[in-house]
Formats: C-alpha cells, structure tokens, sequence
C-alpha cells in the first residue's frame, strides 16, 4: 500500500504526452524531480502522428515526384510511372514508428512514468485516471488541440480534417482545401503534386494571411505557376456531398466541385470536461490563460503547448515545456516571446519566418521607423541551379536590429536557423554583413540581404 | 562572464572593450548594445570610466 | 589625349577580374573610388567559369540522377533511362551564361572601367595591358589560380584536371581521381551519380585530410556505402595511358586501371611573369605574402584571393575584394581570420564546417581546455525523411564560447550560415540552446548540439 501511494506521487504531473508534455517531463527529469506523464493515447502527440512527421513525409514524396516530371530539364532522363500510394504510406508510416519507437524508449530511459489512460483534473494537485488518483506539486496541463470545423460543417463521408488526409489510400482526382494557412496550404501543395487538381478556399483576403504581404505575394503567383487554384476573400457558406463527391458553395453563391473536401480552418485547444474550470482555471474560447511564465494563477499548475494561446507549433511546445520545468526548478528561464519563434512552411515553395512583418513593425515601432530591404533568389547561383524562385525580406528598426526575417523559396525553411539568430540576439546588419556568407549557397541570400541592408550590397 | 548577446560581444571585441567593466541595463543586467556605446561615448568624452 | 591619359588613371586598378577582384572593384566604386579593372579573358574568373557554378551544376544533376535510383522506396514511381550529357551541360553553361551576363551588366551599370588584355605589374602604380600603361593610386592584384599538377605528371589526353572535366561531352566507363581534397572528392560524387566506377586515391593517410577526425570517418564511410573506392595514404608514382585508358602506379607499386585520370592535387597561384617580383614584392612557392590587412609591403599594392596564401575559397576572396577597398577608404574593415570563414564541400553527403577542428582547438588551447560534443543525425525527424544520415559536431573551449562546428550529411550545407554567425560571434552553447529551432527541419540538429553541450539535451 506505501509503496503504490509512493507511486502516485510526484514532483511534477504532466497530462498530456504530446510535444509540450514529453518535453517537460524530460527537462523534469534532467533537473532531478519525479515526473508523471499522462498520456490517453500515443506518446509523441499530434506532431508525432498526426501532424509534423507525417506532413513531411507526404511532402518529401511530393518533392520526388516534383522531381521526377522535370528531372530532363537537367539532362537525367526518367519516366514518371505515377504515385504508389500504398508505397507512401508505408514510408511515412516507417518514419513516424521509428520515432515512435525511439521516443518511447528515450521517456523509459530516463525514468519517467508513464501512466496510461485519459486523465481529469481534480482539485490543484491531483488527476484521476481511470478510478486512480494521481498527485503532483506541480501539474502541467498539456493536452493539446483537434482539428476544428466551422458551425454547421460536419465532417464526415468525403468532408474530411489533416487527420483522415494522412491515412488516405488513394489519391483524389480533385479536392477543395477549406482554410489557406499552414497546413491547408501544405495538403494543397502535396496534392497538387501528386497530380491532383487542387482549389483552396480562404475567406480572408489571401493565402497565408499572417505572412508578410511580400511573402504572400510570392506564394500566390508560385502556386498559380504550379496551377494550384484558389479562391480569396470570400467565405464559406456550406457544402453538399453525395457518392461524386462534394459541392461547396460561398456567401457569394459560387460553387465548386471536387472529390472530396479538406477542413483546414484551424485547430481548437483539447481542454473540455477534464476538470480545469472547476479547479478555477481561466478558459478563453477554450484556451487556458496562463500569465507570461505560463503559470494558470491556480496553485502550482502550469499549462503548455497548443492550449495555451499562441502560435501553434511544435517547437513552441517543447520550448515552453524546458521553460516551465526550468521554472519549477527556480533557473528563471528567458521568456522568447512568441513573434521571435522561427515558423516554417513546408509548402512548395517553403516560407521560413521570424520575427515581425513590415506591417507588424510599423504598428510597433512607427510607421517612419522601419527599414526593409528584399532580396531576390534570382541573384543568388544555388537558388537558380536548384531552378528556385522566391525572396529573402529583412525588417529592421531604423538604425537598430533586424526585427524580422521573411524567406520563400524551395528549401529556404533551413535558412530559419541563421535568421532566428539574427533577430533573437538582435544583431545590427552591420554584424552579420561583415561576415562572407559560402558560396554557393541558398545562405548567400542571408549575407546580400544584410550587406544591402547595411548599405553595402554585393551583387546588387 | 557579463550577459550580453553574442553580436554585442563581439561588437566590444571589435571595439577593444572588456565587457566586465560595461554595466548592463537590459533585462536582469543583460549588457545591451547602447550600453556599450555609452561606455565608448562616455571613454571618449573624457569621462573616467576607464580606470 | 587629356580624356585619353585621364581613363587611364585610376583610384584603384584590379588586375584580374574574379571573385576577389570583381568584389573589390565593386565595393569600391560604391566607396566612391574610380576603378579600373583588368581582366584578360572573362569577369567572373574560375569560380564562375571553371569552378564553383559549373560544378555544382553538375551535382545538381547528380542528386536529381540519385533521386531517380531510389524514389520508389518514397512510394515515387520512377523509370532512370540514365544521363544525357549534352542536356546537362545545356544546363550547365546555361546558369553560367545566366550569371556571366549578369555580373558583366551589373560591373557596367555601376561605371567600373573594364580593360580587356593581359596586364602586366610595372613599378608601384602602373599596370601595362597590350602596350598602354594603366595607373592606379592603388594596386590589388588578384590573378587568382590554376589547377597544378605534380611534378612529372602531364596533363593531356586521359589525364585531365577540373577544367576538362568540367566540358566533357561524354560519361566514362570508369575513373581515378587524383587527390581526394574538396574538388576530387566532389567531382567523385557526381561521377558516381552518373553510373562512373570512381577510385579516389589520396597520398595523405585520409579523404579530406583537413577536416575534423569524426567528419573524416564519416565520409569515409559514407563513400563506401556509395561504392566510391579510394586508396589513403600511399602517394602516387606514375601515370601510363593509351587508347584504352590510364594504368596509375602508387609508390607501393600497387596499380590502378580506368578509362581517365582527373588530376585535382590542389590550385597553383597565378603570379609568374607578371612583373610582381620586380616590384619588389615577396612570393613564396609562389603566393604573394601579405600582412595580414592583405598589403604587399610595397607602394599601395594589395593582393586577394587564391594568390594570398590560405583556404581558396571564391567568399573569401569576395571578403578579402570588400576588406581591401574598406580599407583604402580609411574604414578600419574587421579581419576575417581563415578560420573562421566557413567551407562547404558539396558532395553527397555534404560537409559544413567553420572554426577549429577538435585538433586544432586542442593545439590552440590545450587538451583539457577542449569540449567537443556530437549529434548524430539519426535523431533527427528531417533527416530520416531526407534518408540521409551524418553528425554535426561543436567544439567548444572548456566554459568558453564556440570555436568550431563541422557537419557532414545530405544538404547540410546549408547549415553553414547558423554555425557561423555562432563561430564568428563567439557565442556559448548556452546562447543557443536557449532558442528554439523550428520542427521538423535539419537545422534543429545544431539546436539538440547545442543543447547538449548546454548539458540539457532535449532528445537524447
Ligand atoms: C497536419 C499538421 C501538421 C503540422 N505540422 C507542424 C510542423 O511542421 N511543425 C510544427 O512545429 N508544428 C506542426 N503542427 C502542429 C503541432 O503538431 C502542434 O503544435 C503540437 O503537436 C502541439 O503539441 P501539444 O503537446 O501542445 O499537443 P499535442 O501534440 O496535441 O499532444 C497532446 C497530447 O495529450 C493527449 N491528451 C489529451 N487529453 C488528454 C487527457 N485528458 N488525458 C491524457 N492524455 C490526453 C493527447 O492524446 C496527445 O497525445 C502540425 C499540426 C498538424 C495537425
Ligand atoms: C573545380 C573547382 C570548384 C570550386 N568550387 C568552389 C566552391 O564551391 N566554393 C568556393 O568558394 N570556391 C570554389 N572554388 C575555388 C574558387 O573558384 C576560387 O577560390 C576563386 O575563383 C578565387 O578567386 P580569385 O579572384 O582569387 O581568382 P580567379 O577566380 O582565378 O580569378 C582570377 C582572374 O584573373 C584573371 N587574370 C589572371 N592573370 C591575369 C593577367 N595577367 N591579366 C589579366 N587578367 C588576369 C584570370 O583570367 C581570372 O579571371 C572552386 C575551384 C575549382 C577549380
């Protein structure tokens, strides 16, 4: 009896096994508490098999076969025999079990509990699961989010979310994308080229509406140069389906027909019936409201990752799951606010982003404050041998730091490393103009921006 | 070793400057840009601010 | 004959229109500066004609011919009808006219003087190209370099070197690559790609002996999973061809046997005959010494690029071009040690390293006062999408900052901007392992390093 209520006890009680979760029991660990980890279904969360790996998965296949059609242009000769989606899935499945695989030994290796099953809040230190009851001093709240839908728009038959896409046996002749942020304009960009004749639906005035407007700009006129279709500015009023496939109609009473219909407007945080507003938890619209260290104002309990208003990312999540076990650990981590989290999207063309827009930036800082400079990969050898177009944006304050890096351009996403250092250490041009950048290289693009920026541009 | 980011440490490098001797009034003391050119300022001024 | 004796006077006068001596002249002349540039066959020097562009053109071709081999494991349904090398050089010299005829109009648009001949040193301020004598209050000389060869060996027929390689109309049946330095191992990485049985053999105990002990293993091995033979550390006797190829003897008296020989031993200086001795100005095996702030020690005469002893790299000499023309202009330009400067070998894997080797931070600071820690890229989601494998490497001085980071694996390469922004501003593990990198991307292994040095690994 002693030792199994010894067992039920830890230093910290994480619900949730996802990106935040698993993150903060393995930083809990390191720094020497007894952790707890809570997890209904898989460890690794949604990234893990919903989300992130798979994504990119599908994504490299769709580079492959993107590969393929043009390869002649290089002098390789190929024949595309056409997509083997049997064969994909079993790759991406490949890839998402062998980190499975290693995360869940990594988690046992370190000695954290794993308990199995759903678990509900109760009170400020403890969580049932299954008829158990579980205590912590410190809980964390981790529970992540779904995909959502919009009032009226059942999902369902061929109204499908990212979660049935990615389990999909076949390849639709067409589809509608609803929702052209990051992950409608991903699924758009895999279809299309897989061979699928794709539309996106957004209701806002353009695709990825949150980007800098250069960065829109690009993305528009590269998706309509690949023939992806789409549709902006007007909203989604419902849809029809039957055994064709499915009808969506707008407020402005245009249809559009397909073979089936993605729902990719958004994904709303995992937090109902589990007990945190009876604990006198704060929920906005669902999300639990934390103060800036992630606290919840109630007791010793902290909340993480995709319930927590914000951008929702992977990396966001282990981020904040180091900083609140460093926190309960009394280190005082650094806060990195949420404008200076790098972004990718690994649509192609990828967009790379951190920091503020230019519009971000002058309602900050004033409309006469700010400085931009846009490079375009046209200048730039590695981008035309790689047969890539796009720009790399600097936003800077005037006669201060860079404040926001913005990047298109097939594999740009990997330039995010540079730019986030750049804008988190807030270093001048200057700084990093006085550093030659290789050649050649798609990071050539970094160091021109930045000379240009400083007043000194290269080749330019 | 002074808080600072590493761009502003190597600013000071560039500029000749030992970073003990900066106060820091960014966040938690952290040595930020300006604080550095204050010190050069401050040095070129006249002021004493270099032993 | 005033207009006339006037265009023949300059600010500054470049003999040698590549990387090292475009970038002066174009820095330059921004600077406000008048600048003649001499150039006797075409801007753009070796790094745009026979170096840098045209070669990793070539790779390019060999990744997509890779990528062709092996899609149908990413569910990408391929048929290889193998290389078509007329097609691939179209594509070659394509990108290279593309930037020829842009560097040529961007060098005419900002008023840079270009005089077409072979020029010629006479005193400290005159340059004599085809019979009339040039002025320049300052000199930089940057006559870059030429691919040597050993003594006794001949270049001609089956026995070539990178210049040849780079317009060959055909694939060989099989190859041996003298040297395996950075431009051997590259060229035998895109000869595997298009089907070549490639030996590599190398006098020195290793493939690419100058990088770090653990990129070394691992490219080593990496080749022999490729079926890239070499031979290491046996130097290299004799060659023999007839009609049916070249027969190689090491000194061993071991013999090799292929359809042509690539010479790539390393790139002589360009400096005999051209009036610099007489100038008063020292050579040593025939580079030009300098101080370190790149004068010659004699009148205003300056010197860049793969003439000054150091890595031959085409950024180095752009940053050497830009520090030159800074400093005549009285700017104080910062150096840029050698060290430093970061280096990409393009090769599949691809190698990415800036700073001290494990080695030679050792050498510098002393055994103890070295920390090196190692990420293999098995961890990482990215890469095992990619399907590629390989490390990344910090070196750090005990308690002190970053002084090294090397990289080995598919694209990693571009990796190099982020390691040298963290060499170059000396900044801790900590600095960086406080910032989080964006998921799923490759750049997150210099994260997970970081960390890990930080002594708070995040997966691992
Ligand atoms: C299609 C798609 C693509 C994406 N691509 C990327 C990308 O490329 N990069 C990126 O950074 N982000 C990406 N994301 C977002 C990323 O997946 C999320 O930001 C991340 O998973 C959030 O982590 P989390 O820990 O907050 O939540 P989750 O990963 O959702 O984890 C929550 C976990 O809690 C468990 N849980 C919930 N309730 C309970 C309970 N009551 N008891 C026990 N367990 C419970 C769940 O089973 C789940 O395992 C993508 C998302 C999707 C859907
Ligand atoms: C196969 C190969 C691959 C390479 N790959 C890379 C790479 O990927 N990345 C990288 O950074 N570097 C690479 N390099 C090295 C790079 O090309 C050189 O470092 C760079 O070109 C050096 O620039 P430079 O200006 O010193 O000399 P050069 O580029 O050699 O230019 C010298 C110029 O001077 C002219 N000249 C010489 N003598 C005279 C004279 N008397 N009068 C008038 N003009 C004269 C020549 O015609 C030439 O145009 C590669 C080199 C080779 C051979």
């Amino acid at each position: 009896m002693a030792d199994q209520a010894t067992a039920q006890e830890f230093d910290i009680l994480v619900l949730g096994g996802g990106s935040g979760g698993y993150a903060t029991a393995l930083r809990a660990v390191q720094l020497g508490f007894t952790v707890g980890l809570i997890e209904k279904a898989k460890l690794g969360g949604t990234c893990l098999h919903n989300g992130c790996i798979p994504t990119k998965a599908l994504l490299h296949s769709a580079e492959l076969a993107d590969h393929a059609r043009d390869s002649g242009k290089y002098g390789v000769n190929v024949t595309f025999d056409g997509i083997d989606m049997s064969a994909v899935n079993a790759y991406k499945d490949g890839i998402v079990a062998g980190k499975y695989k290693g995360l869940q030994g990594l988690i046992k290796s370190k000695g954290i509990t794993v308990i199995e099953g759903e678990g509900k809040l109760q009170g400020n230190n403890t969580i049932v699961v299954n008829g158990t009851a579980y205590t912590g001093k410190n809980i964390v709240l981790a529970t992540g989010s779904y995909s959502r839908s919009l009032p009226g728009l059942e999902i369902g038959g061929k109204v499908i979310t990212s979660d049935e896409a990615l389990v999909m046996d076949y390849i639709p002749k067409s589809a509608i994308v609803l929702g052209g942020g990051v992950i409608g304009v991903e699924f758009a960009s895999v279809w299309k080229s897989f061979g699928v004749d794709v539309t996106i639906i957004e209701g806002l005035p353009s695709l990825v509406p949150n980007e800098d407007a250069s960065i829109v700009k690009n993305l528009e006129r590269a998706f309509k140069k690949r023939g992806i279709k789409f549709s902006t500015g007007i909203f989604f009023q419902g849809v029809e389906q039957d055994e064709n496939g499915v009808k969506v109609t707008l407020v402005d009473g245009k249809t559009f027909e397909a073979e089936l219909l993605l729902v990719a407007v958004g994904r709303g945080p995992v937090t109902a019936n589990l007990g945190y507003e009876e604990a006198g938890i704060t929920l906005d619209r669902g999300f639990v409201i934390t103060n800036e260290r992630l606290h919840t104002g109630v007791g010793n309990i902290y909340a993480v990752g995709d319930i927590v208003p914000g951008v929702q990312l992977a990396h966001r999540g282990y981020q904040q799951g180091i900083f609140v076990a460093e926190e309960i650990a009394g280190l005082n981590p650094t806060i990195v606010e949420d404008v200076n989290i790098p972004k990718v999207t690994f649509c192609e063309p990828e967009i790379a982003t951190v920091g503020y827009t230019e519009k971000g930036a002058k309602e900050k800082f004033g409309d006469d404050q700010v400085e931009t400079q846009e490079y375009n990969l046209a200048g730039n050898g590695k981008s035309s041998i790689l047969g890539t177009g796009g720009i790399v944006k600097v936003v800077r304050q005037k006669d201060g730091p860079v404040v926001g890096i913005h990047m298109i351009g097939s594999r740009m996403g990997e330039q995010i490393g540079e730019a986030q250092l750049i804008v988190n250490w807030e270093a001048y041009p200057e700084d990093v103009a006085q550093l030659v950048h290789a050649h050649p290289t798609q990071n050539e693009t970094l160091g021109e921006a930045h000379l240009a920026l400083a007043g000194k541009p290269l080749h330019g | 070793r002074p808080r600072s980011t590493p761009p502003v440490r190597k600013l000071a490098r560039d500029l000749g400057i030992d970073l003990q001797m900066v106060t820091g009034t960014g966040p938690a003391g952290l040595i930020t840009r300006a604080d550095v050119q204050n010190f050069v300022d401050a040095a070129a001024a006249g002021t004493p601010a270099v032993p």
